[in-house]
């Protein structure tokens, strides 16, 4: 129980006294910062060894039950594979994150606020993987939304305040959505406690007679999540979300938060409803189009895109479709493709993010079109930043192209007509498009070209605080591309268990 | 013969008498005497009510030694008691209520005049109540009108006077048709008295000959009566009639005058021409039709109303109505209600009129609304009373006119034909009152905050007392209605 | 039909009557005229009264020379109906000239609606 | 215990309250004990007789025939009963301290009435729960109405009055269509509440649509005191009254007293056997639908405060309607649920806004820009309660959407499907108004400047209690509702 408990409550612990303790404590100029930095160096330590002492357990078979809502509903957690990676995938990025921050946020206010809600936010997403039944995850999915929202309007600028309302009110429109299937399936599942079950979890005796009702439901909660997502049609709070944050708030929220709604599409499709009560249906070739649409949409609007973050904001709205497609396919290549892709993913974007943030932190410059010989002046982040966009655009050997590649097998073995075919080739189009708006900041980046006057550049690579996540997350982003067996295997493995 | 059986007919002669002898009074023995004789007559009313409920059967007393059918009778049942006592009883407690006020209103050497209308008036509501005789009742429903007539007029201001005419002119009307109407039941059955009308009436009916007569007959005594007490469409006299006179003038002929026709109406359909024969006849669908109308359009003018007595007069346009309504359903619950309606709506009524008269008073004497702002604080116990009357109108529960709502409403759903627009008028008639009445409510008890400048109020004991006692009677109706209503019944039996 | 209406022309003329008396008393705005009409209404319904007392060949039922038989006089008793009807009459017109005196000194005129308008003015 | 007492649990707040005005206190603190007092004691009999419930009925007053006014205390009294007990003393001390500051037009024995009425409304609102037969509850439901207006008033400025009026007319109007329900329950059945309904079958007949209507009307009759589409604009314009009478009257004690109502007129009287698929239940149910989405669009428009919360308040009563329209045991399970949960938060919702009001005098929604950093407790309490609201899990709020959402599910019927969806898109729309308020308060937008709120801050501890109290039950009950829950299905069952 304490295994599961105690990596969602320290960091919520610490958040909260964090959040109550006076101002006047972290007053001091400097000194103060050092105390908060340190605090929460330690609670992300702390939180990061107890999440990864779970990964050394064998997947827990029964459920912990911390006390019932109601009769029928528990709020109980439970350790299975999905949950060790995202656990271990947040706690790695949220680490990294936070130590760069602590070198970002020095000319940001209120920062006790900020790592208070920071640590909380942790917190809850651990409970988010550790989650057992629907109705724990979806508390713990409510309070994501709750808690995150501080960090999206951070600067409280006007925008930051509708950027945030934005961002709050979609994701509850995609809660509520959510929450009627939660309504709707304690009805028809067997043991009506909506406890996760590999493979689903639907009683056929009762499902007989409202197949109509429980796709419409399944509907909904595949869009509700997909809303946290960013599929499209409800992706437009994401790329106003996104860049308005702090950038390492905005590395863990495009990094991560999404990945929260790729983990409840996960849980709802193959551990609620059964990949056999939805395959062939209306609602897989539905989602599918979505998800292809919004790969398309997301890349281009990228490409078109000239603000830093916001390029890259859309870029995640394309690359978690790419998760979803794989999802979407139910064939255990595309889920293992689909679950490589959000690992990678989320490392890449995160560093991504904290590029960008890097960036303007440094220079001030937020528009791409500005970032001539950017590469002279800080060297060592746009080299990172180079790596990681090669391992997004998938070029082998890096960790992009394993995910695609997984997840283009997965739509050939599919054999669904038309999306069979069509999905390799939007992924590759979107590829294409990918290195279209990432590749030409490098470039410029390092050759700005002749008429460039190479006089005015100075040194402004920033402290080892940001720098060296930045490289360990590069680092990180091309070894899972060379060694992806084992992760490979224990994916496929699970995919086998819930297919 | 038991001697109680003398008292209906003592109590008409006393009351006759004490007119008579009062025009040689002056004023002040004159109310004495008159105070003397009401509480005489209730007292006789109450010997009768409970003898007749002793006996449980009702008596007839032969005036003179000519037995029926040449002779004139009396005849007394529960009801007769009952109603005589209750009439009694208002107009002991209107009078001690509006004495200081009459001081004011009739000049002294009035007074006297004053008291023989009051004699008149109690004596032909008596003989209403008691008579069994077509004739004697005509004949006393005129002295009833011209007493009435004497009370409206005897403020002698403009206003008063043309009421006055113009109430002499409705009531002359109404008693015309009465009169044709008698004629010609007499033409038809030979008789005069009650039970041999009725006899004959029944063997008419089952025979079928002279039936257009009949009905012509019925709906002129009907019409004749609804006339007189102000059934809506003929209902013009009456605001003035009962805004402009004195106060006490104003509480009993709202509740008394008109209620002696009702009940003489009543007797009527019972004891004359015979409930089934009545009720076979449509005739009674147009009370039916004039009540439901009356409901609505008495509220509606009262809300429209900007003075408050005139109101409070509009809206017993609208409560007489509800008593039609009642006939006009026709069934023995249906009457039984309008009964009892005709008792609450008196004790509400008149409580009404003399509580508003206080709060006229305490702001200066006006009878805008305007001007009553806050004056629930000004005259409190007049402020207590009106309340309670509004609330007794509106059909509060724990009020009588709540109880009487519930009969009525539960006499129109047993009566499958007329009962969704009984009920959807009930409603929306509740509504209604409820916002010309509870509009005044609050209004009385809105703060000003320019202090008023207040007079003070000198008769308040009198007052107060007479104004509990009215409480208390309306509180009585509304908790006891149980016993009254069986009261009602019994006597309704006798009637039949 | 018509037969009848021969045979009881007296009720027939006391009916005519009688809606002649009410329709003035009703709608006449004369206040005097008013009166007249009232007492057409009550004439007619004497008249009325007197025709079903009468039978034919008979005398008023007043003793004379000590016969009492029934045959020979007419019914009393509309008589008496009609005698205290004049007397009733009587006072109520009293009564209404008294009032429509009163309202001329107060108004000079005995239109009703006149006064009644006069009265919208005064305002009290 | 014996059943006198459940006559004594209504008087004790009756008659203290009424004698308030009239005992010489010398200081405010003494007057203060002695309410408190007295409610406590109220609210400790209360609890007690939930303890040892008397078995039968009292009956204390016989109308006319079987109509008597009798008290019983059945599961859904205890539901009822049991909350305003438990509200009732907190809200009396809340009101303390806000009465200090509120405006007092007349003098200090003004706020003295205040309390006095805020007590009597107690014992009324007892009087609802407790009532044994329909008769009864329609009584103290008049009185109620009659008992709050003053409150209502209580600033006496001009948009209060008109408020009062309205809210006066609607409700006496609303009554008078119950009423037609009474009369009609007093025909075809018996009016003594019983599970699964009193109407007689024999007696029903081919009549069975008629009395759907009849049904439809007293649905919405008592729905406008529970504020269902159209009736419900009285409601908002009431939010002039000083705080304690929204949060307790408006939020809870009235309102729900409607809601309640329908539960009995519902379940007790006509039964749900009678009315479950027929076109009546579907009717009210697509009211009360629409009336949970037109609350909150109306709530995300208004910028008043208070008003917001009204309209809120509209749509979550309309969630209790919901519950009762699915006419299946789980269905008023629901709804009790929800009664009991929706009472905590929105009064303590609404003790926050008039925490606001009397610490900053500001009542518009514009107006709490970074309050939330001067009022810490307050706000952070009021983010909690409009969680709840919202329906997240772990709260109160969760547990009966959840209820009404499977109940919904439960019955098989293609509406109630719709009526979640209904939910979950005012779920949505009170994210919106809610935190729109949290976020102004907390993250005030850049530049805000704080010097604007100087010397602003938390209440004092009568106000502080009560919502700390508040929130825990808040958070009690989203944790652990088992036990609770398993007592409302058994009510919901008609076992209790």
């Amino acid at each position: 129980m304490s295994v599961l408990l105690l990596p969602i409550l320290l960091p919520v612990l610490f958040g909260i006294v964090l959040l109550i303790c006076p101002e006047k404590w972290f007053a001091k100029k400097d000194t103060g910062r050092k105390k908060l930095c340190i605090l929460a160096a330690t609670a992300l330590v702390l939180t990061g060894l107890l999440v990864v002492r779970t990964l050394f357990l064998k997947d827990v078979g029964e459920y912990y039950i911390l006390f019932y809502l109601t009769r029928k509903l528990p709020v109980q957690f439970h350790l299975d594979g999905i949950g060790k990676i995202f656990a271990t995938v947040i706690s790695v990025v949220w680490l990294l994150a936070g130590i760069f921050s602590f070198e970002y946020t020095k000319h940001e206010h209120k920062e006790k606020r900020y790592y208070g809600f920071y640590l909380i936010l942790y917190g809850v997403l651990n409970g988010l993987c550790f989650a057992g039944n629907l109705v724990t995850f979806y508390l713990f999915y409510e309070l994501m939304t709750l808690v995150s929202m501080p960090l999206v309007l951070h600067e409280q600028t006007r925008e930051a305040l509708i950027a945030g309302l934005k961002y709050l009110f979609y994701s509850f429109a995609g809660a509520y959505m959510v929450l009627f299937g939660l309504f709707c399936l304690s009805r028809f599942c067997l043991s009506n406690t909506l406890t996760f079950g590999a493979g689903g979890i639907l009683d056929p005796t009762l499902v007989e007679g409202h197949e109509t009702l429980l796709l419409v439901t399944a509907f909904l909660m595949i869009l509700g999540f997909g809303v946290k997502a960013g599929m499209f049609p409800m992706h437009a709070w994401l790329t106003a979300a996104h860049p308005i944050a702090p950038a390492p708030a905005s590395a863990v929220l495009s990094g991560v938060i999404v990945k929260a709604g790729v983990l409840g599409v996960i849980r709802v499709v193959y551990y609620l409803f059964g990949t056999q009560f939805l395959r062939g249906t209306w609602v897989q070739y539905t989602w599918l189009t979505l998800a292809l649409l919004t790969v398309l949409m997301g890349s281009m609007m990228a490409y078109l895109e000239k603000g830093f973050k916001k390029r890259l904001a859309y870029s995640t709205v394309s690359q978690v479709s790419y998760i979803l497609f794989g999802l979407a396919l139910m064939e255990p290549a595309g889920f293992t493709g689909a679950v490589l892709h959000s690992v990678f993913h989320a490392i890449i974007k995160c560093a991504l993010f904290l590029t960008a943030g890097a960036v303007i932190y440094k220079t001030g410059k937020k528009n791409v079109d500005d970032y001539r010989g950017i590469g002279k002046e800080m060297p060592i982040t746009i080299w990172s930043f180079t790596f990681i966009s090669l391992a997004l655009i998938g070029i082998p050997p890096a960790s992009g192209f394993i995910s695609k590649w997984y997840l283009a097998a997965g739509a050939l073995e599919s054999g669904i007509r038309g999306f069979a075919y069509a999905g390799p080739v939007i992924l590759l189009i979107s590829a294409l498009l990918t290195a279209g708006y990432l590749l030409p900041i490098t470039v410029r980046g390092f050759l700005p070209g002749a008429d460039f006057d190479y006089t005015k550049l100075e040194k402004k690579e920033p402290s080892a605080l940001m720098t060296v996540p930045l490289v360990i997350l590069a680092v990180l982003a091309v070894l899972l591309g060379m060694f992806p067996n084992g992760l490979a295997q224990m994916i496929s493995r699970i995919a086998a268990a819930v297919m | 013969m038991n001697f109680i059986c003398n008292f209906p007919c003592f109590s008409i002669v006393l009351c006759i008498f004490g007119g008579i002898i009062s025009s040689a009074l002056k004023g002040r023995a004159a109310k004495y005497l008159n105070a003397f004789i009401l509480a005489v007559v209730a007292v006789m009313s109450a010997c009768v009510l409970g003898y007749t409920l002793q006996t449980g059967e009702s008596f007839t007393y032969v005036m003179g030694r000519f037995p029926a059918p040449w002779g004139n009778e009396i005849r007394a049942g529960v009801l007769e008691g009952g109603m005589a006592l209750f009439f009694s009883l208002i107009m002991i407690l209107s009078l001690f209520a509006g004495r200081e006020k009459l001081n004011e209103e009739v000049d002294p050497e009035k007074m006297n005049l004053y008291f023989i209308m009051i004699n008149l008036l109690l004596s032909s509501l008596l003989a209403l109540v008691y008579t069994n005789d077509l004739f004697t009742a005509y004949v006393f429903v005129e002295i009833n009108t011209i007493s009435a007539c004497g009370l409206i007029m005897i403020r002698q201001t403009g206003r008063t006077i043309e009421a006055a005419t113009r109430y002499m002119i409705m009531s002359l009307l109404g008693s015309g048709m009465l009169l044709m109407g008698i004629c010609m039941l007499y033409d038809m059955t030979g008789h005069l008295l009650m039970e041999n009308i009725h006899a004959n009436v029944q063997i008419l009916a089952e025979s079928g000959q002279y039936h257009i007569p009949l009905m012509v007959t019925i709906g002129m005594i009907c019409v004749g009566l609804a006339i007189k007490s102000a059934l809506f469409p003929f209902h013009t006299w009456l605001p003035d009639a009962y805004g402009y006179s004195t106060v006490s003038s104003a509480a009993i002929l709202s509740s008394l005058v008109s209620k002696g026709y009702i009940f003489l109406l009543l007797k009527i359909i019972y004891r004359v021409v015979g409930f089934d024969v009545i009720y076979g006849s449509r005739v009674t669908d147009i009370l039916f039709v004039f009540g439901l109308a009356g409901m609505i359009m008495g509220s509606l003018s009262a809300i429209k109303e900007n003075d408050i007595r005139r109101m409070i007069a509009f809206s017993s346009v609208a409560q007489i109505g509800y008593i039609y309504m009642g006939f006009g359903l026709g069934t023995q619950v249906a009457v039984v209600a309008s009964v009892f309606h005709i008792l609450s709506h008196a004790a509400t009524k008149s409580l009404l009129f003399i509580s508003a008269s206080g709060l006229v008073d305490a702001s200066g004497g006006s009878k805008k609304f305007i001007d009553l702002t806050g004056s629930g604080y000004r005259n409190k116990i007049a402020g207590v009373a009106f309340s309670v009357g509004a609330l007794s109108m509106v059909g509060l529960p724990l009020f009588s006119g709540f109880i009487s709502k519930l009969l009525f409403a539960q006499a129109a759903v047993r009566n499958s034909g007329k009962m969704l627009p009984t009920l959807i008028v009930l409603a929306i008639s509740t509504i209604l009152n409820a916002i010309y009445f509870m509009k005044t409510v609050i209004r009385i008890y809105t703060p000003v905050e320019s202090e008023y400048p207040v007079i003070p109020v000198k008769r308040h004991k009198v007052f107060g007392l007479a104004m509990v006692c009215f409480i208390a009677l309306n509180v009585f109706l509304g908790l006891c209605s149980d016993l009254v209503i069986r009261l009602i019944e019994t006597g309704l039996s006798m009637f039949a | 039909m018509g037969a009848n209406l021969l045979s009881n022309y007296g009720e027939a003329v006391a009916m005519i009557l009688f809606g002649i008396g009410f329709s003035n008393l009703l709608f006449q705005r004369n206040l005097i005229k008013k009166i007249i009409g009232m007492n057409i209404m009550d004439t007619a319904i004497y008249l009325f009264l007197a025709e079903k007392g009468y039978i034919a060949g008979r005398i008023a039922p007043i003793i004379i020379d000590g016969d009492q038989s029934v045959e020979r006089y007419i019914n009393p008793i509309p008589s008496g109906l009609v005698l205290t009807g004049i007397v009733v009459s009587v006072s109520v017109t009293a009564l209404m000239l008294s009032l429509t005196i009163r309202l001329y000194q107060r108004y000079h005129t005995v239109d009703l609606d006149k006064i009644s308008t006069m009265l919208q003015k005064e305002g009290r | 215990m014996n059943p006198i007492f459940l006559l004594v649990v209504i008087l004790i707040p009756l008659l203290g309250g009424v004698l308030i005005p009239f005992l010489p206190f010398r200081s405010r603190k003494q007057f203060e004990i002695y309410t408190e007092v007295v409610v406590i004691m109220a609210s400790a009999l209360v609890f007690l007789l939930m303890l040892k419930r008397p078995s039968d009925p009292f009956t204390l007053i016989y109308f006319t025939g079987d109509l008597t006014i009798s008290f019983r205390m059945d599961g859904l009294s205890m539901v009822f009963g049991g909350m305003i007990a438990f509200l009732w003393p907190f809200a009396t001390l809340y009101a303390y301290e806000y009465m200090r500051h509120e405006h007092n037009p007349v003098g200090p024995r003004h706020e003295r009435s205040f309390f006095c009425f805020y007590t009597m409304t107690y014992g009324i609102t007892l009087g609802i729960a407790l009532a044994a037969n329909m008769l009864t509850m329609y009584c103290f439901y008049e009185m109620l109405t009659l008992i709050t207006v003053p409150l209502i008033m209580y600033t006496m400025s001009r948009e209060a009055i008109l408020a009062t009026r309205k809210y006066m007319y609607y409700s006496l109007g609303g009554a008078g269509f119950a009423f037609i329900g009474l009369i009609f329950m007093i025909v075809y059945g018996n009016i003594n509440f019983q599970y699964g309904g009193t109407l007689n079958p024999d007696l029903i007949g081919n009549r069975k649509n008629l009395l759907l209507l009849i049904y439809v009307m007293a649905f919405f009759g008592f729905g406008v005191k529970a504020a269902v589409c159209p009736l419900n604009s009285w409601l908002p314009q009431a939010g002039v009254a000083p705080t304690p009478v929204t949060a307790l009257l408006h939020a809870v004690a009235v309102v729900k007293s409607g809601a309640f109502a329908i539960l009995r007129l519902t379940y007790f009287c006509f039964g749900i056997t009678f009315l479950r698929g027929t076109w009546a239940q579907y009717l009210v149910m697509t009211a009360a639908m629409i009336t949970i989405v037109y609350g909150c669009s109306r709530a995300v428009k208004e910028t008043h405060f208070k008003r917001r919360l009204a309209y809120s308040t509209i749509s979550n009563l309309s969630y209790i309607l919901f519950g009762a329209t699915i006419m299946t045991p789980l269905g008023l399970t629901a709804a009790l649920a929800h009664m009991l949960f929706h009472g905590i938060m929105k009064i303590t919702s609404f003790f926050c806004a008039g925490a606001v009001i009397c610490q900053t005098g500001r009542t518009y929604v514009t107006q709490l820009d970074g309050l939330g950093k001067k009022m810490p407790r307050v706000f952070g309490i009021f983010a909690l309660s409009s969680f709840a609201l919202m329906g997240v899990p772990g709260l109160c709020g969760f547990i009966s959407k959840w209820y009404l959402a499977s109940a919904a599910f439960e019955s098989n019927q293609v509406l109630a499907c719709f009526g979640v969806g209904a939910l979950l898109i005012s779920a949505i729309l009170t994210a919106i108004y809610m935190l729109t308020i949290v976020i102004r308060a907390f993250f005030p937008k850049q530049g805000f400047d704080e010097s604007s709120l100087e010397g602003i801050h938390d209440p004092g501890l009568y106000m502080l209690i009560p919502l700390f109290v508040f929130s825990a039950v808040i958070i009690y009950f989203g944790i652990h509702s088992v036990s609770l829950l398993d007592f409302l299905t058994k009510v919901g069952n008609g076992l209790i």
